[in-house]
């Protein structure tokens, strides 16, 4: 009989198990390289580009985007969708303003802004789990849910006077030259924290196995219900602290706040390479498919003499160029 | 005997319109191994997933170290000490080797996992089965036999009292399974009850201590091994006495002679694709059975692919019938009628969605496009003729092949294939977890059809099935053709062992 | 008890329960007069109001069928009503039939163009469906607005008003237009091979490979029937108020559409499709637009009333959810 | 000081055109929503040539957080002034405060904000909503001042949330609210579209058999509810008296058809006054406060005689 301990090294199959390590990598790689050649382009298109409060910038402006795009990125892993963010992240923006209005302390209207994001993420979990509703469906309910209480809190905008807000809306952290809010640290703080969870936790890896092929890893003993409603709760938190630090940049709730923001977060989070079918991809993509948004829209505003209908095209155009390059450099041959 | 570890009474399941299962008991002993014998869609799977919590059972009662229990998923089962492999791989393919053996138990320090030693504790126990493969690559990009290793050895990592293996070695050759069983040994003398599903009738004379045979449903018994003869086995199983399995045993060897080898009804030249396969050369002629052999992941897989034009050569040459011709896709190797039943029924095969009857015309409909329907008449027609030749079972062509047992969705594959009519019939492991008289219906067909003039390559991990039913064994080893052996009368499995072993003719 | 197994009996209950809600408010609401010859009455507009939104839910089945999605409806609704608009007002004579057709022609060759491209983003480039068509979707409007100069586009064509306004055997045109082109695509794809070989490329496109199937060309023609409804739909749109306006036409109507669809049974995972559900699906959600105005929903609310229905809905039609709260006797098996 | 052609490749400053005594600003719009919208960018950007003053225009897609991002960017690229036309009244603080301290004067176009601190920005031109929504009521009460009553009225709002939405209704409830006489059957949103303003008025229609009014907060809507009222087999104008907001050209006309009764103009024309406050602000004159748009109504005769001159 033979015996499989004294096969020669399988040098062919080597080769070919060697190129799929790196082959994980690969979309993420891809975007951060066509990222430093959109940024490239301005630089050289556009006196004044290359401040590198240009770059800051894109974060300041987008931390709610980021933040609510790190629990786009846990929900799209596992093979999910949450169509409902923008809708919350609008709620906490009225919530958070009509509280503060009625005399609420900061400190307990922080909270309680969170705890209703999270708990609509958990209905629509458990919707999703237990009574088998599409998650396209369930959130897209969701989201008429969260946009409906807007109205019925007020039609009208209201705004934001509470000092505590206030003071951390407009601080701003210097450093040599060139500032940051401390609405950037949150969401960076997001990001480090969500990016060890999906790398180094239990619970995180289980939300690549569920998007892998969740009868299989219901059959492995997952706990595949909990993960799922868990993804939602946390997509749902993650879209009330969005709001949180919108409510933040705007000192104001509205209910028509952040309207499509849930197609900018699934848009960040595809462009940073992680497949809508779940199971693979990288939060840092997220990062960076964030800053390609933001760039892109960077862009238009320095070109400056775009019109309306021009500016959808050209944004169009952009995304176009975008995905399909990286889509040229991560395809397979087969 | 001590007492039984785990008793299922009375069990029942039903799905709508059949009962899979209806008052079966089980009795499972702390150190036996225990065989689940039945045909295909006996109930064997269905009784697994009741007794893991993945299937809710409508009447009985299951109790474990004599208290009673109802899981209410497999997570629970595990908590318990219930470590399964279920029949078809249920696997992540995105996540590493060693995730997969691994995940949901992986060791961690402070709510951190140690990825080291997750790596450390998969290699040793793929070294258990003696599998060395790189731990950190992707489980998806093995063959489905590394993956079933890889399901075996999560199970047994688990600190289990009940070790469930449905048809572990369906895809195995015989030195891993040697490793398998040699594990299972092990396992039992620590006092391991082991539910141990197979087709393979040696297997269980090899290692079971007691079987429960299932038909249709219900428990037909419970045997001593010892007790029980092979054919009274499959005489129970099948319910009636049957000479099939003789006649596989003692069908007579392939005639080479018998053969005119004319001008190849297909031939590779050179053939090779960088990274899958090296280079090769192979004919393969009218009427003739050219068996493929090698270990698992020798690219038996690669060779099928590329002469079925699922892979893009990027060297060599192929002619059909003389002629050569340009392999672009699945759809000109069917222009070709060449046809590929592949190995991977559940991702590369069945639309588990569509009915056994779309299933079975799919490449038929596909050949013709969408705009030529095969009519609805003629599909039934041949749908009728199928399901009855080839015994697919419930004949219910209307129903979601999903449905079906493992074993009939093998077959429904080799219908879809059998109705295009090919020159050229690629079976890659057909024969893969298919009940014995199923396995001798095929083997049978095989010979009918080569007879019938039409070319088969036939893959299959087992090496006396490759035997019996080859006229010429082409020997693969590390994705390299190494050996091209005509099936005379000095051919044996010690002689294509060899080869695969040296790397050339003995 | 088997008409309650019936996939499509939870959206028809539902849509009936909501007609009668309707009545409760409004005592005529069932009614339907014949004026001029003309069939009229709350029903009616019910089924001409609903009949875009049919169509771009037809379309929209075939695409979700392969497991795809098309966000760009909405746009190329806005694009086609541009196109043909913008052609009309160009005309000496916008009353000439011939002018009208050309008109007519070129918007929904461009739809078809359009939803080529998106057909080819996702199946030759390979770019998730979602992404793909949200590519057209964002720079769509800008497309229609370049058409008409960032303008609404007034016309004033007795032919082209016929599409939305028209009546034929005394019922509306856009629901005769509605009603073929269901029928049609229903007839197509059911008596050709079409609807199962898609349902085999969305329901496993690896093993439809190996099965010979072309998915690619198949999948193009989805995506380009779904834009040429879409385009039909845009006509209709635009007829309606004789104006294209770039910005707001079909604005929303993807989320509709893809509401419609899975109403009607139809997973967005990809396979099996039901047309007939999708049917009942768009009826459903026009009817449920439509009561918001007459029972006067307040508009603070009206949302929120949207969510509850859609929640119900979800519920009732979840198996899982039946199981645990309405348990019924259990089903009766024949082996 | 230099020609304006050279300086943008005259590299070192970050400043676009800064020295070259042209006037750059930035301005944000809001989108591109309507007919009206347009005609407000169009004005904005023709005024601007004719100024010799340098734009960059940033179209913010409909959503506040892109202006704001918008006004960063123009912070950074330091512009010479600021204009916008923020849909939202509250949220700018911050943004504002960022461009004081640069040093860049802000103009608010065709809304105000509501920050109580007004060394934020240098000056407000636009209409006012409320108002605009009062004209019509009081126009409404002077009209059925001899009928006996009660008068039947539906509303056609903008979207839900939308500042003009709001304040029209607002303004023309103030008028007839407290009224008896008058009595709102039913009041929906028609999202400012034709298409969306015709179906809910046929959903009106059916709903409510006796209708002596419709309010709509745009000539769009009313455009669209003509279309309905037509096909029900009533006289637009007649059966039902028509009121509507914006004063648009196929509105206008219209009017001057019988088919609406009433117009308030909301006049999306700010551009040469913006241009000339703009050069006030950048020259460092003092400029007031408040300027309203010069803005009217329009009763059917007054539009025939408006309309061949009438260019949006
Ligand atoms: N999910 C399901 N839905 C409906 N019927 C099912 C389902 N799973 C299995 N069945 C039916 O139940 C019966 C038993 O199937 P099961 O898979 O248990 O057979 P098996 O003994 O494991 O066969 P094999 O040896 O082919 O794997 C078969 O008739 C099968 O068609
Ligand atoms: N024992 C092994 N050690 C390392 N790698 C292996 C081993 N067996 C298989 N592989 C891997 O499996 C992959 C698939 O091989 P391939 O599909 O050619 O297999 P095959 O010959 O068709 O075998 P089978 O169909 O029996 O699985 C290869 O990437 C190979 O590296
Ligand atoms: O129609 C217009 C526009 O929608 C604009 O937003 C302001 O007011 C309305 O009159
Ligand atoms: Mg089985
Ligand atoms: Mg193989």
């Amino acid at each position: 009989m033979i015996d499989l301990k004294t096969r020669p090294p399988l040098n062919v199959a080597d080769r070919v198990r060697a190129i799929p390590v790196r082959q994980k990598y690969l979309p993420v790689t891809a975007t951060a390289v066509l990222l430093a050649l959109m940024y490239g382009l301005g630089v050289i298109n556009y006196p004044g580009f290359s401040d590198t409060q240009i770059v800051l910038n894109v974060f300041v402006d987008n931390a709610f985007l980021l933040v609510v795009a790190v629990g786009m990125t846990f929900v799209i892993l596992t093979g999910g969708i949450d169509l409902s963010v923008g809708s919350v992240v609008a709620l906490t923006t009225m919530i958070v303003a009509l509280l503060l209005e009625n005399g609420w302390p900061a400190a307990v209207v922080l909270p309680v802004a969170l705890l209703m994001g999270a708990t609509i993420g958990f209905l629509m979990g458990l919707m999703i789990h237990y009574f088998d509703v599409q998650p396209f469906i369930a959130t897209l309910a969701g989201m008429f849910l969260a946009r409906g209480l807007c109205y019925v809190i007020s039609t009208d905008s209201i705004s934001i006077d509470n000092p505590f807000w206030v003071s951390v809306a407009n601080a701003q952290l210097w450093f040599g030259g060139f500032f940051i809010t401390i609405s950037v640290l949150i969401a960076l703080v997001v990001v480090l924290v969500a990016a060890y969870v999906l790398a180094y936790t239990t619970f995180g890896r289980d939300v690549y196995a569920v998007g892998g092929n969740p009868q299989s890893a219901m059959l492995m003993g997952l706990r595949v219900g909990r993960t799922r409603i868990a993804v939602y709760t946390i997509s749902g938190l993650c879209s009330a602290l969005g709001g949180v630090v919108l409510s933040f940049y705007m000192l104001s709730g509205y209910g028509l706040h952040a309207s499509g923001m849930e197609l900018d977060a699934i848009a960040a989070v595809v462009i940073g390479g992680t497949l809508l079918t779940g199971g693979s991809g990288y939060l840092f993509g997220t990062v960076l498919g964030v800053l390609v948004l933001g760039l892109i829209q960077t862009i238009i505003t320095f070109q400056g003499d775009l019109s309306s209908w021009w500016t959808k095209i050209f944004i169009g155009m952009f995304l176009f160029v975008f995905i399909v390059l990286q889509r040229a450099v991560t395809r397979r041959r087969r | 005997m001590s007492e039984p570890l785990l008793v299922m009474r009375g069990i029942g399941k039903r799905f709508p319109g059949v009962v899979a299962l209806d008052g079966v008991d089980l009795r499972l002993y702390p150190g036996e191994v225990h065989a689940l014998m039945g045909e295909n869609g006996a109930g064997k799977s269905t009784l697994i997933k009741v007794l893991t919590g993945a299937y809710h059972h409508d009447q009985g009662e299951i109790t474990l170290g004599g208290e009673s229990v109802a899981f209410a998923g497999p997570h629970q089962a595990q908590q318990a000490g219930i470590s399964t492999v279920y029949q078809e791989i249920n696997l992540c393919p995105n996540l590493s080797v060693a995730e997969n053996v691994l995940i949901g138990r992986a060791p961690t320090r402070f709510g951190r996992i140690r990825w080291s030693a997750v790596r450390r504790r998969a290699e040793e126990l793929l070294d258990r089965l003696h599998l060395k493969i790189d731990v950190g690559s992707d489980l998806g990009t093995h063959s489905i036999a590394v993956q079933q290793m890889v399901a075996i050895a999560r199970a047994l990592d688990v600190d289990a009292k009940v070790l469930v293996l449905d048809e572990p070695t369906s895809s195995l050759d015989a030195s891993e399974v040697d490793q398998l069983f040699g594990v299972m040994r092990g396992l039992k003398e620590e006092g391991i009850a082991i539910l141990f599903v197979t087709h393979f009738l040696d297997q269980v004379y090899e290692i079971a201590d007691r079987m429960t045979v299932l038909r249709n449903g219900r428990r037909v018994g419970e045997y001593r091994t010892a007790d029980l003869s092979q054919l009274d086995l499959v005489g129970a199983m099948i319910g009636k006495e049957l000479a099939a399995l003789e006649d596989i045993e003692e069908a007579p060897r392939r005639e080479v002679a018998a053969l005119e080898r004319g001008t190849p009804v297909v031939s590779a030249d050179g053939l090779g694709r960088n990274g899958a396969i090296a280079p090769f050369s192979l004919a393969i002629h009218k009427g003739e059975v050219v068996g493929l052999a090698g270990l698992l992941g020798s690219g038996r897989t690669e060779v099928a692919r590329l002469l079925f034009g699922a892979d893009h050569a990027d060297q060599g040459k192929i002619a059909v019938d003389g002629e050569p011709v340009a392999l672009r896709g699945p759809q000109s190797a069917m222009r070709q009628k060449i046809a590929y039943c592949p190995e991977n029924r559940r991702t590369d095969g069945l639309v588990e969605e569509l009915t056994v009857r779309e299933n079975i015309i799919l490449a038929l409909q596909a050949d013709r496009g969408w705009a030529r329907p095969v009519p609805r008449t003629r599909q039934d027609e041949l749908v009728a003729r199928y399901v009855k030749a080839l015994d697919i079972r419930p004949a219910d062509p209307e129903i979601p092949v999903r449905n079906l047992s493992g074993g009939n969705q093998q077959k429904v594959l080799l219908a879809r294939w059998l109705i295009t009519e090919p020159k050229l019939m690629i079976l890659d492991e057909p024969t893969r977890g298919i009940d014995v008289g199923a396995k001798a219906e095929i083997q049978k067909l095989v010979v009918e059809l080569s007879d019938g003039g039409m070319a088969v390559l036939f893959i299959s991990a087992e090496l006396e099935e490759v035997l019996r039913l080859s006229h010429k064994v082409a020997v693969l080893r590390d994705r390299k053709l190494v050996a091209e052996l005509d099936n005379t009368d000095g051919l044996d499995t010690d002689r294509v062992m060899a080869a695969i072993a040296s790397g050339g003719v003995a | 008890m088997n008409v309650v197994r019936h996939r499509l009996f939870w959206p028809v209950a539902m849509l009936v329960a909501l007609l009668l809600s309707n009545l409760f408010f409004t005592p005529d609401f069932f009614s339907i007069e014949v004026r001029d010859g003309h069939l009229f009455g709350s029903l009616i507009d019910i089924l001409r109001q609903g009949a875009p939104l049919m169509l771009v839910a037809l379309g929209m089945t075939l695409v979700i069928a392969t497991s795809g999605i098309d966000l760009s409806v909405g746009a190329v609704v806005a694009i086609s009503g541009a196109m043909a608009c913008q052609q009309i007002a160009g005309l000496d004579d916008q009353g000439a039939v011939g002018g009208v057709l050309v008109a007519v022609a070129l918007a929904l060759a461009l739809s078809a163009g359009l939803g080529a491209w998106n057909g080819f983003l996702v199946s030759v480039v390979g770019i998730q469906p979602i992404i793909a068509t949200l590519i057209l979707m964002v720079a769509g409007r800008g497309v229609a607005q370049v058409i008409t100069d960032g303008q609404i586009v007034n016309v004033n064509s007795p032919p082209y008003k016929t599409i939305a306004a028209g009546f034929l055997f005394g019922i509306p045109v856009p629901v005769i237009i509605a009603a073929g082109v269901v029928a049609l695509v229903a007839v197509v794809i059911r008596r050709s091979a079409f609807g199962m070989l898609l349902e085999s490329v969305g329901g496993n496109a690896g093993a439809s490979r190996l099965a010979g199937i072309r998915s690619r060309r198949l999948i193009i023609i989805a995506y380009v029937v779904c834009a040429v409804c879409a385009g039909v739909a845009g006509l209709m749109v635009s007829s309606t108020v004789s104006s294209a306006d770039g910005n707001n036409n079909g604005l929303l109507i993807e989320l509709d559409a893809i509401l419609a669809v899975v109403i009607g049974g139809t997973s967005l995972l990809g396979g099996r499709f039901s047309i007939a559900g999708t049917v009942i699906g768009a009826l459903l959600i026009k009817t449920l637009d439509t009561t918001v105005y007459t029972i006067g929903i307040p508009p603070e609310v009206a949302l929120l009333f949207k969510a509850v229905v859609v929640v119900i809905l979800c519920l009732v039609q979840s198996p899982a959810f039946r199981a645990k709260f309405a348990r019924r006797q259990p089903a009766e098996v024949t082996a | 000081a230099c020609g304006g052609e050279g300086s943008r490749n005259s590299g070192g400053g970050a400043a676009a055109g800064k020295d070259d005594g042209k006037i750059v600003m930035g301005f944000s719009q809001v989108g591109a929503e309507s007919g009206w919208r347009t005609a407000n960018t169009k004005s904005v950007q023709d005024s601007a040539r004719e100024a010799g003053i340098e734009l960059k225009f940033s179209d913010a897609q409909q959503k506040q957080e892109n202006q704001i991002k918008a006004i960063r960017t123009f912070i950074s690229q330091k512009v010479d002034i600021i204009a916008f036309s923020p849909v939202v009244e509250s949220g700018w603080d911050t943004v504002l405060k960022e461009a004081k301290d640069a040093g860049i004067p802000v103009i608010l176009t065709d809304r105000a904000v509501d920050s109580p601190d007004k060394t934020l920005y240098k000056t407000f031109i636009g209409s006012d909503f409320v108002v605009e929504g009062t004209k019509a009521g009081e126009w409404v009460k002077k009209e059925f001042a001899s009928a006996a009553g009660p008068v039947n009225m539906v509303e056609l709002q903008g979207n839900t949330g939308a500042a003009p939405a709001i304040d029209r209704k607002e303004g023309f409830a103030s008028v007839l609210g407290s009224d008896p006489k008058f009595k709102m059957l039913a009041s929906q949103p028609g999202d400012f579209t034709r298409v969306k303003g015709k179906e809910v008025m046929e959903a009106f229609l059916r709903a409510n058999k006796d209708i002596d009014l419709l309010y709509a907060h745009n000539d769009d809507m009313g455009l669209g509810a003509i279309e309905a009222i037509e096909a029900a087999g009533k006289k637009p104008g007649v059966d039902i008296k028509i009121v509507t907001v914006d004063a648009v050209k196929d509105g206008m006309q219209a009017l001057a058809d019988g088919k609406i009764n009433f117009i308030v103009e909301c006049s999306p024309l700010l551009g040469p006054q913006l241009m000339e406050l703009a050069k006030k602000v950048v020259a460092g004159e003092t400029v007031p406060e408040r300027v309203l748009t010069e803005e009217t109504t329009f009763t059917q005769e007054q539009a025939k005689a408006a309309l061949p001159d009438r260019k949006y």
